[in-house]
C-alpha cells in the first residue's frame, strides 16, 4: 500500500516523491456553512493537518467545533470552501471514486427496509467486494449483535444500532477509514471491548483512521496521535503523539501514563494546554 | 323578465352543437317576436337528447326540443310528457357513404361496416327499414362515426344530412346521402315537447310559442343571411362567416316541409301514421322500455291554425 | 372491515328511504333495492360485458405503472431531465381526452389500442408525480452513505431511492386504479361495442336509470376490491407499514 | 427553465415538420403554426370564454382541497373513521362522472354549480389520498414526543403530521390541479353555453381541428403556468426543500 | 409537591398514606417486543426498582439491556407485558396525562420545520406554560446555543442538537424527569458544564430524575443512586447509593472518593460486582 505513493498522479504527470509524503494533509483547509436565510457559519479555518499512512489520528473538540465538518471533508462528502485537502495523491473525489474510503457516520444512518445482515453487507456489496457470510457472522459476534441478524433496525437499541454502523464499515476495509463518534451511544463496558478490537483490526491492516470521539480516554487508549480542535470556528489548538507501544491492554488503559495524557488532553480543550 | 312578460324555458339538445334546425327558434327570439308574444324565452342548451328529455319529465324545463326517438324512448321509461309541434316533419339521418361506394341503397349495406354511434337509434333505422339489411356494426361516440369512415375502419356511417355531409364535404371527402325517410317509410324529425300537466297550466303561453316559432321559422327562411346573423347573435362563438351554417340551414329547409299533406298538413303538424311509424320501428329494435299510446304521446291542439308551411 | 359493510348498508338503507318517502322518479334517482334488481336482471350483459373491460383496464393499469415508474426514476435527481420532461408530460394530462375522441380514432383505430392507451396515459400520471416526490423525499444522510462507497445512480435508487418512495408508490397506485377505470370509460366511450362502458352508455340512451346505476355499481364494487386489494398488497410489501405495525404492538 | 422553453420549441418545430412533409391533412393533425394562427384568429372567442372557466375551476379546487386535507385530517391516526370513509370516497371516484352526466344536470341544474361540484369532485381525491399517505407517514419517535407531552390531536396534526405532510400535498396538488382542469371540461360538456370546454365542443363539432387544437393549446398552457406557480409556492413554503437547498450548498 | 403523596387516586378512593411510599415503584415489570415476523425479544424482567420523590437516579448497563425501555415504560410510552409501574399513587398513563413527565429522547428528535427557538419552547406551549422570552434565551445561553436560536435543526452538529433537546426538556420544569443518554453526544468539557447545570437546576428544584448514561463518571457525580442493569434480558445487578454532599464540586469529580464509586460500578457492569 505504501507504494501507492509512487503512482502517478491521476492526470497522468508523475509527481515528485523525493520527500516523505503525508497520506492525509489539510491545507489551510476551511468551510464556511451558507445559511438558507444568507447567515453565515464559519465551522473551520485554515486547519493544517498531516496524517501519515497507518496513522491512527483522534479529533477531539467542544460540540460544534467542526470535528463533523473536518471528517466530511475528507470523505468527499463537503468541499472546503478554503485552502485544499489531498490523500495518497488524490484528491478526495478520487479517492473516494476509487472506493477506498469508509465512514462511520455520527447516526446511524442503517436502512430501516432492510435487516441487519442485508444492511451490515450493503456497502461492501456496492464496493464490489464479496462478504462471505461467515465474515458477517463473525463480524456481529466481534459487535454482539449474532441474534440480530435478521431482525430490523428500529428492533434495535441505539448502542445496537451504531455497532451495525461500525460493522458496515469494517467490512469495507477501506485505505482511509473517517469514524465520527462510533462508540459514543455504548456503554464504557462494551466500549471499551470495541476499542480492543478496533485496536486489533487496525493493527492487523494498518489502515489510516481518522476517529472522532468525545471521550478523551477513549482518544488517549486508541490514538498515534490526538488533534485537538478549539470551539467554532475549528482551529487546531493541540496536537498530542501518544508514544506507548501496541498492542495496549487494559492495564495501560488503567497506567498513570495514560491517565497523563488525558489530563494534557483535557487542559487543551479547557484552553490551558500548547500545542505539542 | 321584462314587464309584461311571462317566463318560459326551453332546452335544447346541445350535442354536439348549436343545430342549423334551431334557426327559426333563435329568429324568434332575436326579432322580438316571443317577446311581442309576452314570452320571455330562456334556452338552455343540454348535451344530448337523452338530457333534454329528462330535464323536462322532471320539471326542471318547460318545453323541450329533441329527436322525436328520445322523446319516445322517455315516454316508454314512464315520463309524463307529450309532443306539441313537430318542428321538422322529416329525419335528416341516414346513410353516408364514400362517393362512388358500390352501397347504393340500404339493401347493400348487408356485410358491410357500418359506423353508428354507439346506442342510437340510427342502427336500428338502417336494419328495419324496407329493403335494410344486416350490416357489421361499429360503435363509436358520435362525433367519430363518420371520422372512423374518414380513417378507412368502416365502409359507411349513419348520419344527417345538414350535419356530417356538409362536414365531410368540406374535409374534402365526396360522399352519397341514403336518407331513412322516404314516402314508403316517412321519420318524424325533431318535436317541441312539453309535461302532459303544462298542456292545461299553461296553455296560453304554450300556444304563443307555437304561434311564434311557427313565424320565426317562416322569417328564417325568407332572408337566410339575416337568419345567420342572430344565429351568429345568440351564439356569438359560433363561426358564422365560414358559410357553414348558411349551408346547413340552406339543407334544412327542404326537411320543413313533408311531400305528403296528409302526414303534415301545417307547420309543426302530426299524425298518427308518423308516431305509430317510429314507435313500432324502436320498439321492435328493443330501444322502448313500454310500448306507448299513439294518441297520446301528441297533440296538436296548442298549434297555430292554418299556419305557415313552405311548399314542398 | 365489518365497520365498512355497515357503514355502505347503512348508506343504502338511507338512500332507499329517501327515495321511497320522498317518492323520487325512477329517471332522477332510482332507488338500491330496483338497482340491485337490475344487477340480477342484466346479469348475463353484466358478465359478458365484464372481461373486456377488465383487460383493457389491466392492460393500461400495467403500462401506465411501468411508464410512470420509469420515468419518475429518469428525472429523479437530474434537474436538466426534469425540465426537459415535465412540461411534455403536463401537457398530456391537461389535454381534454374527451375533446380528442374523433382524432383517437383516426389515429388509433377502434380496437382495444385506444383503451389501453387512455388508461395508461391517466395511470401514469399519478405514478409520475408521486414516485418522483418520493425518489426526491431521501434524506442527505443515507445519499452522503451511498456517495462514500460511490455507488452508482443505480444503486442508489435500488437501494435508497426506491425504498423510499414506496410509501408515495402506493398513495400513487390508489390514484392510479380510480383513474385507470374511469379511463376504461372514456376509451369505451369513444369506440366499443363491448365492455362495461358500452353498457353504460346503451342504458343511457334508452334512459333506463336503473340499469345504468346497476352497471355503475358493479363497477365501483370492481374497483373497491382492487382498492381493498393494493391495500393488503400495501401491507405485505411496505417497509414502513411493517414498522408502523410492529411498534404498535 | 429555458430547458423547458427549448424543448417545448422543438417539439413544435418537430411536429410542423412531420405534418408538412408528410402532408398530414388538418383533420387527422394540424400543423402547430395553423394552431397559432387559430389561437390569434379565434382570440376573441378565447378570451370570452376563459373567465367562466377559471372561475369554475378556482372554485371547485378551492373547495376540492379543502375537503381533501379536511377529511384526510379526520380520519389520519384513527382506523374506525377510515373504514367508514375509504368506501364511500372510493365510490364517489369510481363512478363514472360521465356516465352520471345527464343526472348532475337534473340534480345540481345546469349553472355554475354543477362544474364546480364536478372539479372538486375529482380535486379532492388526491388531495386526500396524498395528504392522508403523509398524514400517516409520521416517525413514532415524533409522536412518542408529542405523547411525552400529552399533547392534544389537534397538536399533534399541527406540529408533527401536517408539516410532514406537507411534500405529500403538494404532491396530491398537483395532481388535483390536473384533473381539476379536466373536470371542468367535463363540467362544461354537460351543460353549458360558455367555457373553454363549450368552445371545445363546437370546435370538435364542426371539425375545425386547427381551432380546437388552438383551445387546447390555451388550455394546456394554463394548466402548465399554474403547474409551475405551484412549484413555485412549495419552493417557498416547504420546510423539506428548504432543508434539501440548503444542503447542496 | 410531596403532599401529592396524600392526594387521592384517580378513581376518588384515598389510598393509604400510613408508611412512607416511593415515588416510583416497579414490580416485577418486564417487557417483551413482538416482532414483525412473530420472534420475541425479552427487553426486561422481573424489575423491582423503588425511586423515592426528588431522587436522581441514574440506569447504567451494557447496550441492549432495556434501559430505553424502562424509561418508555415509566414515561408510558410503552405498556408493561408483565408487572406494573406506579408514579406517584398514578399510573404512568395518569401522570403523563397529568403533563407532569418529561422525556429527553436518546435521538434528538428535533422538529425539523422549526427553528431552535420554536423548538425549545414548543413542549412547554403544549404542556400550557407560558415561556417568557428571556427564560428561553437564558437556557439557550446555558446550553451555548443562543447564536442558533433562529437556525433550523439540519444547520447545528449533533452535539448541538441534542443540547437543544435538554433545554426543550428542562424548559417544561416536570415532575418526573426522564432523560436518555442526554449528553451522550457531547464533549467531555461540555459535559461537564451541563453536568453541573443539571445539578444546579435539580438541587433548585428537587424534581425525581431517572437518568440513563454511558458514562459512569457521570452516573457517580450526578446520582444519588446508580442502578445497574445486566445484559438483555435487563435485570437489576446492582444498586449503589452515593452519598456525597451536594452541591457537587469539580474536586469531587476528581476524587479518590468517587473513583472509588466508579470502579464498583465499573465492577459491577462487568460482572464482578454485588447488589448494595
Ligand atoms: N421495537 C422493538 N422491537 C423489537 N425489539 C426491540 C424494539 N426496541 C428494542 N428492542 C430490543 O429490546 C432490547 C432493549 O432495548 P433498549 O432500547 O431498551 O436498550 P437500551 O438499554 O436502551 O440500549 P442502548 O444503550 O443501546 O440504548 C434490545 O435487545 C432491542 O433489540
Ligand atoms: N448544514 C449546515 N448548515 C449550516 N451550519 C452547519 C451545518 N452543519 C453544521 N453547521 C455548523 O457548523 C459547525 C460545525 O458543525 P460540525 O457538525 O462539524 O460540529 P462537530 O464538531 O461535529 O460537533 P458535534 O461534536 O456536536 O458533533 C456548527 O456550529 C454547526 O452549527
Ligand atoms: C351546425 C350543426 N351542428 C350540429 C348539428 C347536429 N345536431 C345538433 S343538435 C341536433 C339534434 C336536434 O336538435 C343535431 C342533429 C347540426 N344539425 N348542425
Ligand atoms: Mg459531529
Ligand atoms: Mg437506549
Amino acid at each position: 500500500m505504501s507504494a501507492s505513493q509512487t503512482v502517478p498522479s491521476p492526470n497522468g504527470v508523475a509527481e515528485p516523491t523525493a520527500e516523505p509524503r503525508a497520506f492525509v494533509s489539510c491545507r489551510r483547509t476551511g468551510l464556511v456553512y451558507q445559511g438558507a436565510d444568507g447567515g453565515e457559519v464559519i465551522a473551520l479555518t485554515d486547519l493544517d493537518l498531516d496524517i501519515a499512512e497507518g496513522e491512527f489520528v483522534s479529533l477531539v473538540g467542544p460540540s460544534g467545533c467542526g470535528k463533523t465538518t473536518l471528517l466530511k471533508i475528507m470523505g468527499d462528502l463537503l468541499a472546503p470552501t478554503a485552502g485544499s485537502v489531498e490523500i495518497d495523491g488524490f484528491s478526495p473525489r478520487q479517492l473516494r471514486e476509487r472506493q477506498r474510503i469508509g465512514q462511520v457516520f455520527q447516526s446511524a444512518e442503517l436502512l430501516p427496509w432492510k435487516s441487519i445482515a442485508d444492511n451490515l453487507v450493503l456497502l461492501a456489496k456496492l464496493s464490489g467486494k464479496t462478504v462471505p457470510r461467515e465474515q458477517t457472522e463473525a463480524m456481529a459476534e466481534t459487535l454482539g449483535l449474532q441474534d440480530f441478524l435478521h431482525r430490523y433496525p428500529h428492533e434495535l437499541s441505539g448502542g445496537m444500532q451504531q455497532r451495525a454502523a461500525i460493522g458496515r464499515a469494517l467490512l469495507l476495509d477501506p485505505a482511509l477509514l473517517l469514524m465520527d463518534e462510533p462508540f459514543g451511544a455504548l456503554d464504557e463496558i462494551t466500549r471499551e471491548k470495541l476499542n480492543m478490537e478496533l485496536q486489533r483490526i487496525w493493527s492487523e491492516h494498518r489502515k489510516t483512521v481518522v476517529f472522532v470521539t468525545h471521550s478523551l480516554s477513549e482518544a488517549a487508549f486508541l490514538s498515534d496521535r490526538v488533534v485537538v480542535l478549539s470551539g467554532r470556528p475549528g482551529r487546531l489548538v493541540a496536537d498530542v503523539r501518544i508514544d506507548a507501544p501496541r498492542l495496549r491492554t487494559t492495564e495501560y488503559r488503567f497506567s498513570s501514563e495514560m491517565a497523563e495524557v488525558v489530563a494534557r488532553l483535557h487542559g487543551a480543550l479547557t484552553g490551558e494546554g500548547e500545542a505539542s | 323578465a321584462d314587464s309584461g312578460t311571462t317566463p318560459l324555458s326551453v332546452a335544447l339538445n346541445f350535442a354536439p352543437a348549436p343545430s342549423s334546425e334551431w334557426t327559426g327558434m333563435l329568429v324568434a327570439n332575436q326579432s322580438g317576436l316571443y317577446r311581442d308574444a309576452g314570452l320571455d324565452v330562456q334556452f338552455s342548451n343540454l348535451s344530448g337528447s337523452a338530457d333534454v328529455v329528462k330535464s323536462v319529465g322532471s320539471g326542471q324545463v318547460d318545453v323541450g326540443f329533441a329527436s322525436a326517438d328520445s322523446f319516445l324512448v322517455g315516454v316508454s321509461q314512464g315520463l309524463p310528457l307529450v309532443a306539441i309541434a313537430n318542428v321538422v316533419p322529416r329525419n335528416y339521418a341516414g346513410l353516408i357513404t364514400p362517393a362512388g361506394s358500390d352501397i347504393k341503397t340500404l339493401a347493400d349495406v348487408g356485410g358491410k361496416k357500418v359506423s353508428s354511434a354507439l346506442a342510437s337509434p340510427e342502427p336500428i333505422l338502417l336494419q328495419a327499414l324496407d329493403g335494410g339489411s344486416t350490416p357489421d356494426m361499429v360503435y363509436v361516440e358520435p362525433q367519430s362515426k363518420c371520422t372512423v369512415m374518414q380513417g378507412g375502419e368502416s365502409d359507411a356511417c349513419t348520419g344527417l344530412a345538414n350535419y356530417q355531409v356538409p362536414l365531410l364535404e368540406r374535409a374534402g371527402t365526396d360522399v352519397d346521402f341514403i336518407s331513412f325517410d322516404s314516402a314508403q317509410n316517412p321519420i318524424i324529425g325533431p318535436v317541441l315537447f312539453t309535461r302532459a300537466e303544462h298542456v292545461p297550466e299553461i296553455r296560453d303561453q304554450l300556444t304563443a310559442l307555437l304561434a311564434a316559432t311557427a313565424e320565426g321559422y317562416e322569417k328564417a327562411y325568407e332572408d337566410v343571411d339575416a337568419a345567420v346573423a342572430m344565429f351568429g347573435a345568440q351564439y356569438p362563438d359560433v363561426d358564422t362567416s365560414n358559410g357553414f351554417l348558411k349551408e346547413a340551414i340552406g339543407i334544412t329547409k327542404p326537411y320543413l316541409t313533408r311531400d305528403d299533406p296528409s302526414l303534415a298538413p301545417g307547420w309543426g303538424q302530426m299524425s298518427p301514421q308518423l308516431w305509430s311509424g317510429l314507435i313500432n320501428i324502436l320498439a321492435g329494435g328493443g330501444m322502448l322500455a313500454s310500448t306507448p299510446q299513439v294518441d297520446a304521446v301528441f297533440t296538436n291542439d296548442l298549434l297555430p291554425s292554418g299556419a305557415w308551411s313552405l311548399a314542398p | 372491515m365489518w365497520v365498512s359493510v355497515l357503514v355502505i348498508v347503512s348508506l343504502f338503507v338511507l338512500w332507499e328511504l329517501v327515495v321511497r318517502v320522498a317518492h323520487v322518479p325512477q329517471f332522477i334517482l332510482p332507488a338500491p333495492t330496483d338497482v340491485f334488481a337490475q344487477v340480477y336482471i342484466k346479469r348475463d350483459a353484466l358478465l359478458r360485458n365484464l372481461q373486456p373491460t377488465l383487460v383493457a383496464t389491466g392492460e393500461g393499469f400495467g403500462v401506465g405503472v411501468v411508464v410512470g415508474v420509469g420515468l419518475a426514476m429518469l428525472i429523479a435527481g437530474v434537474p436538466l431531465l426534469k425540465a426537459v420532461v415535465y412540461p411534455v408530460v403536463i401537457a398530456t394530462q391537461t389535454t381534454p381526452k374527451i375533446a380528442l375522441a374523433p382524432l383517437f380514432t383516426l389515429w388509433f383505430g377502434i380496437g382495444l389500442l385506444p383503451k389501453v392507451i387512455i388508461v395508461a396515459l391517466l395511470v401514469f400520471f399519478p405514478v409520475f408525480i408521486n414516485t418522483a416526490a418520493g425518489l426526491e423525499s431521501v434524506s442527505k444522510g443515507r445519499l452522503d452513505l451511498m456517495k462514500s462507497v460511490n455507488a452508482s445512480r443505480w444503486a442508489v435508487y435500488r437501494h435508497i431511492r426506491l425504498p423510499e418512495a414506496v410509501p408515495y408508490l402506493f398513495a400513487g397506485l390508489r390514484l392510479a386504479l380510480t383513474v385507470a377505470f374511469i379511463g376504461v370509460i372514456v376509451g369505451e366511450w369513444i369506440a366499443s361495442g363491448r365492455g362495461l362502458g358500452y353498457l353504460l352508455v346503451l342504458y343511457n340512451s334508452t334512459q333506463d336509470t336503473a340499469a345504468l346505476f346497476a352497471v355503475i355499481f358493479v363497477f365501483v364494487f370492481l374497483a373497491t376490491v382492487s382498492f381493498y386489494l393494493l391495500g393488503w398488497l400495501e401491507n405485505r410489501l411496505s417497509w414502513q407499514v411493517r414498522i408502523q405495525r410492529s411498534q404498535q404492538s
